[in-house]
């Protein structure tokens, strides 16, 4: 019971992981690229450590576990942030014309 | 293949692409990450060797690496900051080899 | 259920090396970076696998140094080195070492 | 789903972590730009913690995470914003002679077959250790390894890191008064409270590596490294390290974990013992204490080689 839910977990985790790598192979800029990224960091990693959370021998390891992903969620929120930012105040060119802005593939 | 062969043979593999390197390129910064590569092809043989002792592995090579890591690190700083006064004093990022000075 | 494990650690492992396609094609240098940083995050599920299916605790400590330092090298990357036209990087003799 | 399969799927993972390996050092030397070089070389490290981690190799794989993800990608991308030129593109190279290439096939073959040719199996030093553990004062084989039986290499380390410091302070000019920050960028005060906060989590995960390295993977080196971290980290968020402890106290600390080892190898002496010979019923805590200051001036003297600056020789006012 327990283990096929962690697979399942893992699986669904896997799938963001995927996701998260083919937006940032396929999507056209900078920003989107990095909306795509931190969907893997928070949402890929949570259901994986979700998953391995149930496996997990102790409630020190489920903790650890659990730090481990809050790091990588405030690692990926400030480096975001920071990324964006940057991109921003150097212009960095927002893919196509931004006046249609949701249209393009 | 036995996992530490694989791992050794990667190893000398890294050092025969850092060697290589180290010796084509001419810029110092590909130089310095040459030198780089070449050392954790050391490093990997060192910790795979160590490896076939079964099932807990040989502790003095692995002491050996995380020392030999750590100068690493410090001498690839020590190199980085004679690479910037270089680039500073000359304008240029390479030695002349080539030319024969006076 | 460790075969599992090994077997998402070796998918994560080919989205890794997908991912490095970004890093060789770029085309700006936070694109590099931004996949460089996606790779920060698939290693630590690949540790946390790979600690779950070998039984490897330590790794955890691995994957949480990982975690803990990944905001280093992009702090570096925004304030330091952001190749562009930040005033103060001079390009002083540009081509100096194109002989 | 048996051992088989299981099997199979590390012998994959392996493969896939080789070729990865060997592909990320040849494209990040090959690079048409320095700045994906450095990228690359980035990635390199990050798969290179995975080698260990499958080569039971935990502790070299806590020290390459930290080193790797703490200091290497931060110090080549500074050295890479202060060069004259970052550009080297196509990459300037020596035209590659028909000697080097002998050079290499000799090597590949002379190294190849001193692989080969070793036993699939051997101990090694293995067994000399764990019979000796019991008079080591800790009980993790590495820690035992690095603190006791050679104690020795060690202490030269740490006397090689103060002199790579040395050397890096005589060729770079002293602080400048002006601040290292990028003045064109405007940080959220958000995002550097957030990194602000991490440091001393930071500080914390080097103190719990510390303690944790008596019986299981960690130890000074990895603590070190990641305070060392924690130290980048500072400098980076525009705190200036070397102008708050300018003069002794600062280099105090840089010396503190030479001189805390040399001190204690020599004060076991004097009970008639050898140089480093730790008296069996408190090896333990010696080697805490040896461990802690070393830890302490790791971070440091790695944090200064980092910052790349001659801290100016009094307080600053």
């Amino acid at each position: 019971m327990w283990n096929s839910l962690s697979i399942v977990l893992i699986m669904i985790g896997m799938v963001f992981f995927i996701a998260g790598t083919l937006g940032l192979l396929r999507f056209p800029d900078v920003y989107t690229r990095l909306h795509a990224l931190t969907k893997a960091d928070n949402v890929g990693l949570g259901f994986l450590v979700a998953g391995l959370m149930l496996q997990a021998d102790s409630l020190t390891t489920a903790l650890l576990l659990l730090l481990i992903w809050v790091l990588v969620m405030l690692a990926g929120a400030g480096a975001g942030q920071l990324v964006a930012q940057a991109a921003l105040q150097r212009q960095h060119p927002v893919a196509k014309s931004q006046d249609d802005g949701r249209g393009h593939d | 293949m036995s996992t530490p062969l694989l791992y050794a043979l990667a190893g000398v593999g890294l050092c025969l692409l850092g060697l290589y390197g180290l010796i084509v390129y001419a810029h110092l910064l590909r130089k310095i990450l040459a030198l780089n590569i070449m050392g954790s092809g050391v490093f990997l043989i060192l910790v795979a060797l160590a490896r076939r002792s079964g099932d807990s592995p040989d502790p003095v090579p692995h002491a050996m690496v995380i020392t030999g890591i750590v100068v690493a690190v410090s001498a690839t700083a020590l190199a980085l900051v004679l690479l910037v006064r270089f680039s500073a004093a000359t304008g240029r990022n390479q030695l002349d080899d080539d030319e024969h000075s006076p | 259920m460790d075969s599992f494990f090994i077997t998402v650690a070796c998918l994560l492992l080919l989205t890794l090396m997908a991912g490095l396609w970004r890093v060789l094609r770029g085309p700006t240098a936070v694109d590099r970076m931004m996949a460089a940083q996606l790779f920060g995050t698939t290693a630590v599920a690949i540790l946390l696998l790979l600690a779950e299916a070998l039984g490897q605790p330590a790794m955890r400590n691995v994957a949480l140094v990982f975690a803990l330092l990944a905001v280093v090298t992009v702090m570096a990357f925004v304030h330091r080195a952001w190749p562009g036209d930040e005033p103060r990087h001079q390009q002083r003799g540009r081509h100096d070492d194109v002989e | 789903m048996g051992a088989a399969m299981t099997e199979a799927g590390l012998f994959l993972l392996d493969l896939l972590l080789v070729l990865t390996l060997l592909c990320l050092a040849w494209w990040s030397l090959a690079a048409t730009d320095l700045f994906k070089g450095i990228v690359l070389f980035i990635a390199f490290g990050l798969v290179l913690a995975l080698a260990w981690v499958r080569l039971d190799a935990p502790d070299v794989a806590l020290a390459e995470a930290a080193i790797g993800a703490g200091l290497t990608g931060a110090l080549l991308l500074t050295t890479l914003s202060k060069l004259a030129s970052s550009i080297d593109n196509p990459p300037a190279k020596r035209s590659s002679p028909v000697l080097l290439w002998v050079l290499l096939v000799m090597l590949a073959a002379v190294l190849g077959y001193a692989i080969m040719s070793l036993p699939q199996q051997a101990q090694g030093l293995a067994d000399t250790v764990a019979s000796q553990m019991g008079n080591s004062g800790v009980e993790h084989p590495v820690t035992a390894v690095l603190l006791n039986f050679r104690g020795y290499d060690t202490l030269l380390e740490m006397a090689v890191l103060l002199l790579a410091l040395i050397a890096a302070w005589s060729l770079a000019p002293r602080a400048a008064t002006s601040c290292e920050m990028d003045e064109a960028l405007t940080v959220s005060p958000i995002v550097l409270a957030l990194f602000r906060m991490l440091i001393p989590l930071m500080i914390l995960v080097a103190a719990y590596l510390l303690w944790v390295g008596a019986h299981a993977p960690g130890g000074a080196f990895q603590a070190g490294s990641v305070l060392a971290a924690a130290g980048v980290l500072a400098l980076l968020c525009g705190k200036r390290l070397e102008g708050r402890l300018a003069g002794w106290p600062l280099r105090l600390g840089l010396v503190l974990g030479t001189a805390m080892f040399v001190a204690v190898a020599a004060a076991v002496m004097v009970g008639g013992a050898h140089l480093l010979q730790y008296p069996l019923a408190s090896a333990g805590k010696l080697i805490l204490l040896i461990e802690a200051a070393a830890t302490f001036s790791i971070g440091l003297t790695l944090a200064m080689l980092f910052s790349g600056q001659r801290p100016s020789r009094g307080p600053a006012s």
